[in-house]
C-alpha cells in the first residue's frame, strides 16, 4: 500500500515538477483573444468546424480566417460571445432577413429562350443575359436555394425564389450569390414589400412581366411617407412603412405584397416554425 | 420568332452515349457467364441469380420512394448491382441469404450515400463482405459443377484455391494434380461462386466492354499483372509449393475480381495513374481474402 | 526479424486499432475531415503512441512490477503519457514553431487517448520485448494513420455526393467508417494470429 | 502511315459534306451593316465617327484602346445611320456602329499597297495592327501581339493552321483550295518578321485536296505540310503545337515559352492584305450550314453582315432553327436571333433544327473516365467542375482549373450529360473575380 502511493506520487511529482519547469521555461505568448475565445468554444473537439479541435478553431478566429458561425455545438450563443470577445460587429442590431424583390416566375415574366445546362443562376446569366427578358428579376435556377446554409429558400413550380420569414437568419449567403442582385436584406419587421427590381420604364417593364412595377407614383401618392420612387422603380422606405399597406389595393401591377398576409407563391404565410423541432 | 429558340454553353453537340446504355452495356457482358453458370449450376444458380437481381430492383424502388426521390432502376445500375452479387455467391446459397444480400448491397452499400454515382464502395462486394462475416459457413459452401439434366445433385466441395491452401497447410506441399484440371476450368468447371465458374465467358464479356471502350486496360493490366509477377516469382523459387500464374489466373475468381468487381466505374478513380495505382492497390486485398477480392477500398483522392 | 515483421503488418492490417480494435475512433472521427489533417494527426499519434510505448514500458518493468503494484497500471499509465505529451507539446511549442503548427496543435487533442492507453497496455499484456513493443506501436501508428488518411479521402470524395439530408455528416461517415471496418475484417486471413 | 497528333481529344462526326465541296461565293451587300466596336480579346475600340457622316470602304470607324486593341473598319462604303447598342454575338447589347450602304463599294483612296522588301519589321507589324487582323480561328486574338514577341523569347516554329477540326465548318479548307498564294505569302511575311527557322503548316488528313495542293505549292519553299490525324481539338493552339512538335506548353504558360508561334491559315492571309496591300481586315470567309439551312455555303462574308442576310442568300430556312451558333458545334455560341451581325472570328453559322438540340436532363456522375479520356490537356474534367460547382474554388484551382481549354471534348462524351464545360467555366470566371478582388483590396 506505501509503497503503491510512494512510487505513484513520485511519478506525479516528477511529471509535475517536469510540466511546471517547462511551463516556465518553455512559455509562448499567446493572444489573450484566442484563450478567451477557447474558454467560449464547447471544447468538445469535435471537429466539426475543420479543424483539429476548438484550439484551431480558436486560433482561426482570431486570425480572422474563418467565420464566427462555424461550430454547431456551439450555437448561437457562442457566436454572440465570440463576436464580442473578437470585438466583431455584435449581432445586436435589429433582426433584418432576406426578401427576393420579384414576383416574376416563369408564367408571370416572359422568358426570351430555353436554356439549357448547368442549373445555375451565375452560369445562366452568362448566356445572353439570363433566359428571361426583364434584366433585373429572377433568374429561377436556384443559386440561392443551394446557397442558403437554413434551408430557408424555396424554388416554387414556376421558378421563382421566395424566402421563408422564419427561417432566415440573415446570413446574407443568398445575397452574395445572385447574380441579379435580386435579393435585399430587409428589416424583419417590415412585411410590405415591392416586389420588383427592373429599372426599366413601365412601357417597357408592361412588355414583359405581369407583375414588374412600372414606376406610376400611384402607391407615392397614396402614402407618400412609406415609398419612394427611383429610375421608375418604387421602393418601400422601410424606416416609415407603418401605412405601406394601403398602398397595396392601389397598385395597378399587383406588384405590392404584404408578406404576412400571403407569399410570392400564391401561398398563404408559412405559419410560424414554433411548431418544429428547432436544431438549436 | 415564332418558335422560342434553344440557348446553352457549348458544345452543342453530344456523343449520344448515355448512362443507361453504358449500364445495358455491362449487363450484356455478364450474360454469358450469368448463362455457362445456369448450364453448369442448374435452377439454383438461376434462381440466386434472380432472387438477386430482383431484390436489387426492388430495394432501390422501395429506397427512393421512401426518400422522395425518382424512381431511376430503368437505368440498369441496381440490375448490374444483383447480376454481380448473385455471381459473387455459391450457387447453393439460401433464398434468404441472397434477398438479404440485396437489400444490403442496394440500402447501405448506394442508397444511404445519395444513389448512383454517390457511393465510394461497390455495393455487391460491400454486400459480399458482410455476408462472408454474418454467414460464413454459408458463403463458403462450394459445389462442382454438374451439368443440367445430368441428374447428378450438386456436390458440395472445396475450390482449388482452397484445396491448395488446406494440403500447403497440412503438407507443406502442392497437391499433385491440382493443376491437371485447369483447361476444364478454363471453360467451365471451375467449383466456386457462380461467377468463377468459367473462366472464358467471364473473357468473353470483358472483351465486349473493352470494344465498347466501357473498360479500360489500366486495373485489370495492373491487377492481373501484379497477380502474375508475384505469383510467377514464388512459383519460380518453390513449384513444388506454389502453383504457377496461370493456376491463379483460372481459378480464384481473380478473371471475375480484375475485369468486373475491381472496374465498377463509380468507385474507381478516373485518372490513369490512379487507376494503375489501384489496380496493384486490389492485389494485396485479392492475396488476404482468397478469392474474389474485397478490393472495394478505393482509393478516392487520386 | 520475421517476428517483428508479422507484429508490424498484424499491427497495420489485421489488427487495425481503429478499424478492427476500434480504439481511437474520436480522433477518427474528428480529424477526417480533409486528408492533409488526416496525414497530421497520423505524424502526431505515430510520435506519441511511440514514445509513449517507450516509456511506459519503463515505467511497467522498472517501477510498477519491483514494487509489486501492477494494478495501478492504468493510472500510472495515463499519469506519465498525459503529462509527457503536456511536456512535448510544450518543448515543441517554444523549440519549433513551425513543427508545432502541423504537429503540435494535435498533441493535446491525443494526450489521454485510449489508442495510446490501449497499445500501451496491450503491448505489456503481450510481454513483448522493448523492441517488439516499439515495432508494435509504429505499427499501430501507421496502421491507425492509415485508417484515417483512407476515411479522410472518402469522406473528401463524400462531400461531392448527393448524400441524403438526414444522412449527411456523422450518419454516414460512420456507416462507412463501419464498412471500412468490415473492409479490414478481411485481412484476417493475411497473418495468422 | 500514322501521322502525328496529340493526346486525348475525341471523334466527333465531322458533317463536312453539307459545304466541303462548295466554292467561295461572294456574298451580297446586306440593306445594312452593323459593325460591333468590340470584336477581339482585349479593351473594345471607341467610335471615331458620327451619325450622318460619309464613310469609305475601308475608313477606320474604331480606334484601337491600348496595346491589346485594334481598330474597326467600314466593311463598305456608305453613311454611319446610328452608334448605339445593337445585339452582339455575346449574347448582350453592345456598341456597334450601323452603316447603310451607298452600293458603290468605294475603297479608301488611304490605303495604299506597300513593297514588302522595303518594310521593316516593326513597320509590317503596325500594318497589321492597324489594319485590326486579329486570329481568325475563332479566339479572335489581336494578331500583331502574337507578332511581336518580346526579345528574350526567340521563335524558333511557327505553325499555320489548317486544322480546321471543328465539325460541320469548312471555310478554311475552302481557302487553303482556292486561296494558296494569299496564305503562303502571309507566311512568309510572318516567318519574316519573327526570324523563325521552321515553318510547318499543319492540316488535318480529311482534307487530303488541300494536303496535295499545299505539298505542290510549297516544294521548294522552307514550308513544310505536315498531314495530322483527324481528332478534335487539334485546331486548338497547344494541341496543334502539341501535334506538330511533340512539346507541351507549360501550364499557365504561352506558346513564345517554347518558342513556337501559332497563326490560323486565314490570319495568314488577312496578314498579306494588310501588308502589301494596306487593306484593313473588314472580310473572311464563313461557312453557314446545318440541317436547318436550305444550301449550305461558303461565302465570302463583310464583318458586320446581319444573321438575317447569310441566311437569305443561302435560301432561306427548312425549318424554324433551334439553335442558332455562331462558329462551330464544340465551341460556337448560341444566339438570340438573326439580328446579330458577324465579326471578325465568325468562321461560321450553323442552324441546328430542334430536334438535333442535346436536351437530356443531367445525370449523376457514374465516374466512368471518359472525360479524363476525351480530356487534350489531361485534368479529371468531372472532379473540377464538381469542384466548381460547389464553389470550391481553392480545390478547382488545385486540379488545374484555369489550365482548361474548354474544348467542349468532356461534355460531348459525357454518357450522363453533365455540363462539365460550362461547369468549369464558371469555375474559371470565379476564381479570376475572386483574384481580382483580392488584388484591389
Amino acid at each position: 500500500m506505501l509503497a503503491a502511493i510512494l512510487s505513484l506520487g513520485c511519478i506525479g511529482l516528477i511529471a509535475a515538477v517536469a510540466l511546471g519547469f517547462a511551463a516556465k521555461k518553455f512559455a509562448v505568448e499567446v493572444d489573450p483573444r484566442e484563450l478567451a475565445a477557447l474558454e467560449v468554444l464547447p471544447g468538445a473537439n469535435c471537429g466539426a468546424c475543420g479543424f483539429p479541435g476548438c484550439g484551431g478553431y480558436a486560433k482561426a478566429l482570431v486570425a480572422g480566417s474563418i467565420d464566427l458561425n462555424q461550430c454547431p455545438p456551439g450555437g448561437a450563443d457562442t457566436v454572440a460571445k465570440l463576436a464580442n470577445i473578437l470585438g466583431v460587429e455584435a449581432s445586436a442590431a435589429a433582426r433584418e432577413i432576406a426578401v427576393v424583390l420579384c414576383q416574376g416566375d416563369n408564367r408571370k415574366a416572359q422568358v426570351k429562350y430555353h436554356y439549357l445546362g448547368l442549373e445555375d443562376c451565375t452560369a445562366a446569366q452568362r448566356i445572353a443575359d439570363g433566359p428571361k427578358v426583364c434584366p433585373g428579376g429572377c433568374v429561377g435556377l436556384g443559386s440561392c436555394l443551394r446557397a442558403c446554409p437554413f434551408d430557408a429558400i424555396e424554388m416554387t413550380a414556376d421558378g421563382l425564389a421566395v424566402i421563408s420569414r422564419e427561417k432566415c437568419t440573415g446570413c446574407r449567403k443568398c445575397v452574395a450569390v445572385c447574380p441579379r442582385k435580386v435579393i435585399r436584406m430587409t428589416p424583419y419587421e417590415s412585411v410590405v414589400h415591392v416586389l420588383c427590381n427592373s429599372h426599366d420604364k413601365g412601357a417597357l417593364v408592361r412588355k414583359y412581366c405581369q407583375v414588374g412595377c412600372i414606376g406610376c407614383n400611384i402607391c407615392k401618392k397614396t402614402i407618400p411617407d412609406a415609398y419612394k420612387i427611383e429610375n421608375f422603380l418604387a421602393e418601400v422606405v422601410y424606416e416609415q412603412d407603418a401605412e405601406a399597406a394601403e398602398a397595396i389595393s392601389k397598385c395597378p401591377t399587383k406588384c405590392i405584397l404584404d408578406f404576412s398576409v400571403a407569399y410570392p407563391d400564391g401561398s398563404a404565410q408559412l405559419p410560424a416554425v414554433t411548431d418544429k423541432p428547432h436544431a438549436a | 420568332m415564332s418558335q422560342q429558340l434553344y440557348l446553352s454553353s457549348s458544345p452543342h453537340i453530344h456523343s449520344g452515349e448515355t448512362t443507361t446504355k453504358v449500364m445495358r452495356a455491362v449487363i450484356y457482358s455478364l450474360l454469358p457467364a450469368c448463362g455457362v453458370a445456369v448450364y453448369f449450376f442448374g435452377p439454383s444458380a438461376l434462381s440466386v441469380l434472380l432472387i438477386a437481381t430482383l431484390g436489387c430492383l426492388a430495394t432501390e424502388v422501395v429506397c427512393q420512394r421512401l426518400m422522395g426521390q425518382p424512381v431511376t432502376i430503368a437505368d440498369g445500375s441496381a440490375a448490374i448491382t444483383g447480376i454481380l452479387l448473385a455471381l459473387n455467391l455459391p450457387p447453393t446459397s439460401p433464398w434468404w441469404l441472397t434477398l438479404f444480400g440485396a437489400v444490403v448491397a442496394i440500402a447501405i452499400g448506394k442508397q444511404v450515400y445519395g444513389g448512383l454515382g454517390s457511393n465510394p464502395f461497390n455495393p455487391a462486394l460491400v454486400a459480399r463482405v458482410v455476408l462472408l462475416i454474418s454467414f460464413p459457413v454459408q458463403m463458403t459452401t462450394w459445389s462442382a459443377p454438374a451439368l443440367v439434366g445430368s441428374g447428378l445433385d450438386l456436390v458440395t466441395t472445396a475450390t482449388p484455391l482452397g484445396e491448395w491452401k488446406n494440403a500447403v497447410m497440412l503438407t507443406g506441399e502442392m497437391p499433385t494434380g491440382l493443376e491437371g484440371g485447369l483447361p476444364s476450368y478454363f471453360l467451365g468447371t471451375m467449383p466456386g461462386s457462380i461467377g468463377e465458374v468459367s473462366a472464358l465467358a467471364l473473357l468473353l464479356g470483358a472483351a465486349y466492354l473493352f470494344y465498347r471502350r466501357i473498360l479500360t486496360w489500366h486495373i485489370p493490366t495492373a491487377f492481373v499483372g501484379t497477380v502474375i509477377l508475384l505469383s510467377g516469382l514464388f512459383w519460380l523459387i518453390n513449384p513444388a509449393k506454389y502453383p504457377s500464374p496461370v493456376f491463379h489466373m483460372v481459378t480464384g475468381g481473380l478473371i471475375l475480381g480484375a475485369f468486373f468487381m475491381a472496374t465498377d466505374m463509380v468507385t474507381t478513380p478516373v485518372s490513369t495513374r490512379g487507376m494503375l495505382l489501384f489496380g496493384v492497390g486490389c492485389w494485396l486485398c485479392f492475396i488476404s481474402a482468397g478469392h474474389a477480392p474485397m478490393c472495394f477500398v478505393a482509393v478516392p483522392t487520386l | 526479424m520475421a517476428e517483428l515483421l508479422v507484429i508490424l503488418v498484424s499491427a497495420i492490417f489485421v489488427n487495425n486499432f481503429v478499424l478492427a480494435r476500434f480504439l481511437g475512433i474520436c480522433p477518427f472521427l474528428g480529424v477526417s475531415k480533409k486528408v492533409e489533417t488526416a496525414l497530421g494527426m497520423g505524424m502526431a499519434v505515430t510520435f506519441v503512441m511511440t514514445v509513449a510505448t517507450v516509456v511506459t514500458w519503463f515505467v511497467q518493468y522498472f517501477v510498477l512490477i519491483p514494487f509489486g503494484i501492477e494494478y495501478l497500471q492504468t493510472i500510472a499509465f495515463i499519469l506519465v503519457i498525459a503529462s509527457l505529451v503536456q511536456l512535448v507539446e510544450m518543448v515543441v511549442q517554444k523549440v519549433s514553431p513551425i513543427l508545432y503548427q502541423s504537429l503540435g496543435i494535435f498533441l493535446p487533442l491525443i494526450t489521454t487517448n485510449c489508442a495510446v492507453l490501449g497499445l500501451a497496455v496491450l503491448s505489456i499484456q503481450k510481454d513483448y520485448t522493448f523492441l517488439e513493443s516499439v515495432v508494435f506501436a509504429i505499427g499501430a501508428a501507421l496502421g491507425f494513420t492509415l485508417a484515417l488518411v483512407l476515411f479522410a479521402g472518402l469522406r473528401e470524395r463524400l462531400e461531392l455526393c448527393a448524400v441524403p439530408q438526414s444522412f449527411r455528416g456523422t450518419a454516414i461517415a460512420l456507416v462507412t467508417a463501419g464498412l471500412l471496418s468490415l473492409a479490414f475484417m478481411g485481412f484476417a486471413g493475411l497473418v495468422k494470429g | 502511315m500514322s501521322l502525328k497528333t496529340f493526346a486525348g481529344g475525341i471523334h466527333p462526326p465531322d458533317n463536312k459534306e453539307w459545304s466541303a465541296h462548295k466554292a467561295i461565293e461572294d456574298c451580297p451587300l446586306p440593306a445594312e451593316f452593323i459593325v460591333p466596336l468590340a470584336q477581339h480579346i482585349g479593351a473594345p475600340s471607341v467610335a471615331c465617327v458620327e451619325v450622318g457622316q460619309q464613310v469609305a470602304k475601308g475608313e477606320e470607324i474604331g480606334s484601337a484602346k491600348g496595346f491589346v486593341s485594334v481598330p474597326v473598319h467600314a466593311p463598305t462604303s456608305g453613311e454611319v445611320v446610328a452608334v448605339e447598342n445593337r445585339p452582339h454575338p455575346w449574347g448582350t447589347l453592345l456598341p456597334a456602329v450601323v452603316i447603310k450602304p451607298d452600293g458603290e463599294d468605294r475603297w479608301s483612296t488611304e490605303l495604299q499597297p506597300a513593297d514588302p522588301s522595303e518594310l521593316s519589321a516593326d513597320e509590317m507589324i503596325e500594318k497589321v495592327r492597324l489594319a485590326g487582323v486579329v486570329g481568325m480561328g475563332g479566339a479572335a486574338f489581336p494578331a500583331h501581339v502574337k507578332m511581336s514577341p518580346p526579345p528574350e523569347k526567340k521563335i524558333n516554329t511557327l505553325i499555320f493552321n489548317g486544322v480546321e477540326c471543328e465539325p460541320y465548318l469548312t471555310a478554311d479548307h475552302r481557302m487553303m483550295l482556292e486561296e494558296p498564294e494569299r496564305i503562303l505569302q502571309g507566311a512568309a511575311l510572318l516567318q519574316y518578321v519573327l526570324g523563325a527557322e521552321q515553318v510547318v503548316i499543319g492540316i488535318e488528313a480529311n482534307k487530303p485536296d488541300a494536303i496535295a495542293l499545299f505539298e505542290k505549292h510549297c516544294a521548294g519553299t522552307p514550308v513544310e505540310v505536315m498531314p495530322l490525324q483527324v481528332k478534335y481539338p487539334q485546331g486548338a493552339e497547344k494541341q496543334l503545337i502539341a501535334a506538330v512538335t511533340g512539346k507541351e506548353v507549360p501550364s499557365g504558360g504561352l506558346p513564345m515559352d517554347i518558342g513556337v508561334a501559332v497563326q490560323n491559315v486565314s490570319t495568314a492571309a488577312a496578314i498579306t492584305d494588310a501588308v502589301l496591300y494596306g487593306r484593313p481586315l473588314i472580310e473572311r470567309i464563313c461557312t453557314v450550314t446545318g440541317p436547318a439551312i436550305r444550301e449550305p455555303k461558303n461565302l465570302r462574308i463583310r464583318i458586320g453582315t446581319p444573321l438575317s442576310h447569310l441566311v437569305e442568300v443561302c435560301g432561306g430556312l427548312v425549318e424554324e432553327p433551334g439553335k442558332i451558333i455562331l462558329g462551330g458545334p464544340m465551341m460556337g455560341f448560341t444566339q438570340l436571333g438573326f439580328d446579330v451581325p458577324t465579326t471578325r472570328g465568325t468562321s461560321g453559322l450553323l442552324l441546328l433544327r430542334a430536334e438535333d438540340v442535346v436536351s437530356q436532363p443531367e445525370s449523376p456522375c457514374i465516374r466512368c473516365a471518359r472525360c479524363v479520356q476525351a480530356c487534350p490537356i489531361n485534368l479529371l474534367p468531372t472532379t473540377v467542375a464538381a469542384y466548381a460547382r460547389r464553389d470550391l474554388l481553392a480545390e478547382a484551382t488545385e486540379y488545374c482549373a484555369m489550365d482548361c481549354i474548354e474544348c467542349g471534348s468532356c461534355s460531348y462524351v459525357c454518357p450522363s450529360t453533365i455540363p462539365l464545360v460550362q461547369a468549369i467555366r464558371y469555375g474559371k470566371a470565379a476564381i479570376l473575380a475572386k483574384k481580382r478582388s483580392s488584388q484591389v483590396s
